[in-house]
């Protein structure tokens, strides 16, 4: 086994352990140290980090978690990560976690962070407001004092005072963190023979459950012994996938669809760790800079609405940026808005002439005959006369 | 002559066409058999090429290329390529009606609508979602509990003075609904022209989804019902091509497809420095 | 059964909550022929009426359109239409009906709807309502704001939500002014602030009567009924002078002691959105149980005034914020939601919570198992959970629904009759 | 000597129970008929294939109670009730410690917690998208081609019980399918389907207080492999009476007996619809 497949092995026991064993060794070494969780899509993370403790990344109980208690709290018709989240709670997987941060995505998301409250009456639960409408320049001032609020909070439970500094140093950790995935993607967009999508999809998820010093070793790491890996070009369509930002497919599902002959050549999977397209300013007040970044600088995105830019373009430009043949959406079932976002993407991608496919995943999902067929057509479709 | 088999492993039955191109430049079906689909999926498909093989009078080793399509594609270990039934069942049905540009293929688990080129290849497609209460299976279940026999659904299905619509998008909710029909008393007629009605307003919005142009052919088990052929041609105001041997349409396409790797193959191998 | 069945509150104010209705789409119609008045699209969730007054301009409410067409069943053709384009079977139906009576050219009454000057998103809580109103701008062409109003996530609005908002409504009246040329009217915004207080002191009256025995009208169905008027002509003399006379209609029925059967048998708090498409049907099934509605979270979507808050004509553009931040049940809280009706099962005297889920509206639904939960064990309150939808008629079970709800009163009047045997 | 009967409509199955009260109440007879596409008919030969198990003519039964889907259908019934109340009626009858009735009807699944008169306290049925009702059952035997009463002690051979994700019947015909084009052995995709139905039934049966004992009533009772994986997900054993079948019959029977009493007044009994008369 070389270096590079150890890593890939160690990043999907990571992404697969509902015990967070990880956080717990932090916060072995950590006495004292306090474990903020945050529900997808994005949170400040800099912030968390700079009041000294770990902020780890949710994405739900995956295919590892049956549902006992959950679905009597949430019906039908509710997307199954945030049945899942609330099930680990029950179920005793989150107490290593100190608190946990929710932010405005959707109402699914949002109605989970008061119930969880409720529940869980001595776990620290907030719900940060981020602005959906960037066109204001009363959005940025909201941010920050936002923000600010959400610092004060984090001090009161135990957080050590933020300074100036401390916050400047995590947010370079972090530019620092996204220009390595930024590169990694770099990398499969050029030679996607060289680096599965799986493998990039754990490499980069592993994040949400170390510190970001050990991420970044990894990520470097990683890059450095991607440069000399070598392999076969295969006969594959280059594709974008799209939609799966929040609830987060299953690891056979992302294999399935390179099997089925696609280069995924660029997605969406787990996009709150790489939100900004460029660098947080380092210099002027750095809460401020946070705020500035996400009304500025972030990436289009299905929960984030700014219509400056249209997310449609973004998707558009991303696929040809990515030289992709084609758009796969991979939604989660009862995503709402990935469901409404798929109407306007799908007008863009129909206007430029780009072939997409459309197929509704659920995190639990172990089988996969009917997609594996459409995903199948969908390339025969591409490929043969 | 070269001669290719294309095996259809669906969940019911497994269908196997054998094709054939003689002087003329379109391939001809030589025979076509049928076996009921098991647990072994090698052995469905072989039964049903062999019944294809005596209906067309040659030997097993005449065969040079085998491709299968159907859900149990991949369980056939003797075939040369698999192709998914969407693939196939546009390419046959494209062979039979050259001129059509759009599929309807109601099966025992899924409904599909599908439009292609001019040459029969995959345009768009989408098949039936969750809670479709769509499929043959549907249909066969409400029979066994209507007590009536599958083959006289159609037939009855026709009679039905007022019928009963089934509104519920979800198949359980759906055969409730079925059940609660019963119970008031609604005639049996009624509620399969019902079914027959709703399912038609379903797969004609997937077809509208799909971007459906020009005739449409109508293939799959179901498309033997006459009941549902009916209800489409009134509700799309257009008559349906639905082919006499509509449940072998996916195996024909299987093997033209394979009839075309197969010459593709030949043709590269003839001329190895071909760039 | 046939009088059990079939009661319903129906006074004058019936009539003439008809037609307030139709006059505002005449209205409507009016401006899509002339231009004039200028009209912008606005969601009915903790809405912002008062600052179109200030221009004279007339809102366009989705919301209103879409429920008005499931009442007459007709939403399921523009739901299809809506689908073929693309949109999921669920997504939130309101916008597919919506979606689809534009593609269609479809409107409530059959006269024209105008293409609005602004299409101002007022987003409160309800995530769907931002997607919504984007693609009704794609769509239409028309001009989107997105008022970004930050959720109440603690018990009260800080200083820097209110100024977000605050700053927000003045970005609008400068975008509207340039729309449409037409200048804003502080006098006649403040004086519109005065209409909203008074007619929230009034509504707030007629929801206090509900808490008699027995109740004059019903505070789900009926209130549905009311709040047309109430999102449109609220910041209107025409709608103080409605509910005027709703709120003495009312006090007559209750001092006379008439309620809504013969004898008011149970005293329900409703959650959630009704299903439109089978509103009569859905009422019929309490009506035989005598079972009155006292009390309903879903009547507090556009504004929740029965526990005091008002508008305030002294700080006309603070209070509009106030109201959008904190007093509509949409943009507040899930536990806030549980104690309101915390308060309704009280104060009301209720006898059990009745838990509609709509599959289209994750807003009030995702975590009604939790709020149940909540209310049974926590509060010690019979609770009915039952599901179907507010605008796709595809998803009522009516025998399912009917069974459950039987069942549910089947089991109170047992508690009550044992409870009555042992006293 | 006071006689009543109780008439259950299923959507499968129609039962009636017999009972007479001459001091201490008893069932007389039962009686089971499929229920088909005739409901009315269905019902009817029920009740009149009781009373010739009970040796007694129709007539000199006082008072004859509907339940069940199929309940407003019963020509000859003077009142319905849900089989909600029904169903906890009869288990209290047949086990009076029970405080939790589990039903898996060919319509819905409930849970019900009742008091210790046999009163309906709470109860909660199965949500719309997750059928884990008895036809989700019959639908698997149906896809598998197996017969529905051997899948129950098929599904106790599992050895590796496959994981079923699902508990939509739609996805889960196609998920057996292809473990079976897989070669997954038969028992044990039953087994996993039992336990997948299982643990939805419970999982949404936790919306009432499930405290002991826990009485399964229902046709489903019958069945070995779901009492089992019941079982295993509640952590307790389930009391299964040999009448689990006809307990919403013999409760319907026993309202009727309290409505012959006269002392026990109540809108419920109000016929409130003649048979046929729509609702």
């Amino acid at each position: 086994m070389t270096d590079l497949e150890r890593t890939f092995d160690i990043c999907q026991e990571l992404v697969a352990d509902l015990n967070f064993n990880s956080v717990q060794r932090w916060k072995n070494q950590h006495p004292g140290g306090k474990a903020i969780g945050y529900f997808p899509v994005y949170a400040p993370v800099e912030i968390i980090h700079a009041a000294g403790m770990l902020p780890v990344g949710l994405s739900g109980g995956g295919d590892r978690l049956d549902i006992q208690h959950a679905d009597a709290r949430f019906g039908s018709f509710i997307c199954s990560i945030v049945k899942t989240t609330l099930e680990m709670g029950l179920r005793e997987h989150l107490k290593f976690l100190d608190g946990v941060l929710f932010s405005s995505i959707c109402d699914s998301a949002r109605n989970l962070c008061f119930v969880l409250k409720r529940n869980f009456p001595s776990l620290y639960i907030d719900f940060l407001h981020l602005p959906h409408n960037p066109s204001s320049e009363a959005s940025i001032d909201f941010l920050t004092s936002e923000y600010r609020r959400s610092m004060q909070e984090l001090q009161r439970m135990g957080g050590r005072q933020v300074s100036e500094s401390n916050l400047r140093d995590a947010i370079l950790l972090y530019n620092r963190n996204r220009q390595l995935i930024r590169s990694l993607y770099a990398f499969r967009l050029q030679k996607p023979h060289l680096l599965r999508a799986w493998e990039s999809y754990v490499l980069v998820r592993a994040g949400n459950f170390v510190p970001v010093e050990e991420h970044n070793s990894i990520l470097e790491a990683a890059l450095e012994q991607l440069s000399v890996r070598a392999g076969k070009p295969r006969d594959s369509i280059r594709i974008v996938i799209e939609g799966a930002f929040c609830e987060q497919p299953p690891l056979d599902l992302i294999k399935l669809v390179e099997d089925a002959g696609c280069y995924v050549v660029d997605d969406d999977f787990v996009i709150g760790r790489s939100w900004f397209v460029e660098d947080v300013p380092g210099n002027g007040d750095p809460v401020r800079a946070l705020a500035e970044s996400y009304v500025n600088r972030a990436v289009y995105s299905s929960v984030r609405h700014d219509f400056r830019a249209p997310r449609w373009e973004g998707l558009a430009q991303k696929a040809k940026q990515a030289r992709a043949d084609a758009v796969l959406f991979l939604i989660a079932k009862f995503c709402e808005p990935a469901y409404f976002d798929y109407v306007l993407f799908k007008k863009k991608l129909e206007a430029i002439g780009l072939p997409h496919l459309l197929v509704e995943f659920e995190e639990k999902q172990f089988t996969f005959d009917r997609m594996r067929t459409e995903i199948e057509t969908f390339v025969e479709s591409l490929v043969f006369d | 002559m070269q001669l290719v088999a294309g095996i259809d492993c669906g969940s019911g039955f497994t269908k196997a066409v054998i094709v054939a191109q003689n002087s003329a430049p379109e391939c001809s079906v030589l025979g076509k058999g049928k076996a009921k689909s098991g647990i072994n999926m090698e052995e469905a498909a072989f039964a049903a090429l062999n019944d294809a093989l005596k209906d067309a009078g040659v030997a097993r080793d005449q065969v040079r290329y085998v491709a299968t399509t159907g859900f149990g594609r991949y369980g056939v270990g003797f075939r040369d390529i698999q192709i998914t039934e969407i693939t196939s069942g546009a390419r046959g049905a494209h062979h039979l009606f050259p001129t059509s540009h759009c599929v309807l293929d109601i099966g025992g688990q899924s409904t599909r609508a599908i439009t292609m080129t001019d040459t029969g290849k995959v345009r768009s497609f989408k098949t039936n979602d969750k809670c479709a209460a769509g499929s043959g299976m549907f249909i066969a279940r409400a029979a066994k509990y209507l007590e009536i026999s599958i083959e006289d659904v159609g037939g009855l299905s026709l009679q039905a003075t007022h019928p009963q619509p089934i509104s519920s998008v979800c198949a359980v909710l759906a055969e409730s609904e079925i059940i609660n029909h019963v119970s008031a008393g609604v005639s049996v007629e009624n509620i399969l022209r019902g079914i027959h009605d709703s399912l038609a307003d379903r797969a004609v919005g997937m077809l509208k989804r799909v971007g459906m142009e020009g005739e449409v052919t109508f293939i799959g088990g179901v498309a033997r019902q006459s009941g549902i052929v009916k209800a489409l041609e009134e509700k799309l105001g257009t008559k349906l091509n639905v082919p006499p041997d509509c449940e072998y349409v996916c195996a024909l396409g299987a093997a033209l497809l394979g009839h075309k790797r197969l010459i593709a193959k030949e043709t590269a191998v003839s001329q190895p420095h071909a760039s | 059964m046939g009088e059990a069945k079939k009661s319903e509150y129906r006074g004058s104010i019936h009539q003439r909550q008809k037609d307030l209705m139709l006059k505002w789409y005449e209205r409507l119609n009016e401006a899509a022929e002339t231009g004039v008045p200028p009209t912008a699209s606005l969601m009915i969730s903790g809405n912002c009426v008062e600052l179109l007054e200030g221009f004279g301009a007339v809102p366009i409410y989705p919301e209103v359109n879409a429920l008005q067409l499931a009442i007459r069943h007709q939403s399921l053709e523009p739901i299809l239409a809506a689908e073929e384009l693309g949109y999921a079977p669920d997504n939130c139906a309101y916008v597919k009906a919506d979606i689809g009576c534009y593609l269609k050219g479809i409107t409530p009454t059959g006269g024209k709807l105008p293409k609005p000057n602004l299409v101002l998103c007022n987003f409160v809580g309800c995530n769907t309502y931002v997607k919504w109103f984007e693609h009704t701008a794609e769509l239409t062409g028309s001009k989107l704001y997105v008022l970004d109003v930050p959720f109440l996530r603690e018990n009260e609005p800080s200083a820097a939500d209110i100024d977000y908002v605050v700053r927000q409504l003045k970005e609008i009246v400068g975008l509207f002014e340039s729309l449409t040329g037409r200048k804003f009217d502080y006098d006649r915004f403040q004086q519109a602030v005065r209409c909203s207080a008074e007619v929230e002191d009034l509504w707030s009256q007629i929801k206090h009567l509900a808490r008699r025995s027995p109740s004059p009208f019903d505070a789900y169905f009926d209130a549905i009924t009311l709040m047309g008027p109430l999102y449109v002509y609220r910041a209107t003399p025409e709608g103080v002078e409605f509910f005027r006379a709703a709120l003495e209609e009312m006090q007559a029925k209750a001092a006379a002691s008439h309620g809504l059967f013969d004898q008011e048998k149970f005293r329900v708090v409703i959650e959630g959105p009704p299903p439109y498409p089978f509103f009569r049907t859905f009422r019929d099934m309490f009506a035989k149980w005598k079972a009155c509605a006292v009390a309903s979270t879903y009547s507090t979507v556009g504004g929740l005034w029965e526990f005091g808050a008002r508008h305030d004509p002294e700080h006309p553009f603070e209070s509009v914020a106030m109201h959008m931040l904190a007093q509509n049940v949409t943009n507040r809280n899930y536990l806030q939601r549980y104690e309101q009706i915390r308060r309704y099962l009280e104060e009301w005297n209720a006898d059990g919570l009745i838990i509609h889920f709509v599959k289209s509206c994750r807003l009030f639904s995702a975590g009604q198992g939790d709020m149940r939960d909540h209310v049974t064990k926590t509060l010690g309150v019979p609770t009915l959970y039952i599901e179907s939808d507010l605008e796709d008629p595809r998803y009522f079970a009516e025998a399912q629904i009917r069974n459950r709800i039987d069942a549910f009163f089947e089991a109170l009047e047992h508690s009550k009759l044992t409870a009555s045997a042992r006293s | 000597m006071r006689i009543a009967a109780g008439v259950d409509v299923g959507s499968t199955q129609s039962k009636a129970v017999v009972m007479a009260d001459n001091g201490e109440r008893t069932i007389l007879a039962r009686a089971l008929v499929d229920t088909g596409a005739n409901v009315r008919k269905a019902a009817e030969h029920a009740f009149t294939q009781a009373c010739r198990n009970a040796h007694i003519p129709p007539s000199e039964v006082g008072f004859v109670v509907g339940t069940g889907y199929g309940r407003y259908n019963i020509s000859f019934g003077h009142a319905q009730m849900t089989e909600i109340s029904c169903h906890a009626r009869g288990a209290h009858f047949v086990c009076p410690s029970t405080r939790t009735v589990i039903d898996m009807g060919g319509q819905d699944s409930k849970a019900i917690s009742v008091g210790e008169d046999g009163q309906v306290l709470d109860f909660v049925m199965n949500d719309k998208c997750a059928a884990g009702t008895g036809r989700f059952l019959a639908n698997a035997a149906d896809v598998m081609g197996i017969g529905l009463e051997e899948i129950g002690p098929l599904s106790l051979r599992a050895t590796r019980a496959i994981k079923i994700a699902t508990v939509c019947t739609v996805f889960v015909e196609s998920d057996i399918l292809s473990y079976l084009a897989q070669g997954k052995k038969a028992e044990d995709i039953l087994g996993g389907v039992h336990l997948a139905i299982a643990k939805r039934t419970v999982s949404l049966a936790r919306r009432v207080p499930i405290e002991p004992e826990i009485t399964m009533t229902g046709g489903v009772a019958r069945n070995v492999g779901m009492v089992r994986a019941l079982e295993e997900v509640l952590g307790t054993k389930l009391q299964i009476s040999p009448d689990a079948h006809f307990m919403g019959a013999i409760g319907a029977a026993l309202f009727a007996l309290e409505k012959m009493d006269q002392s026990f007044e109540s809108s419920m009994w109000r016929p409130e619809h003649a048979a046929g008369s729509g609702h």
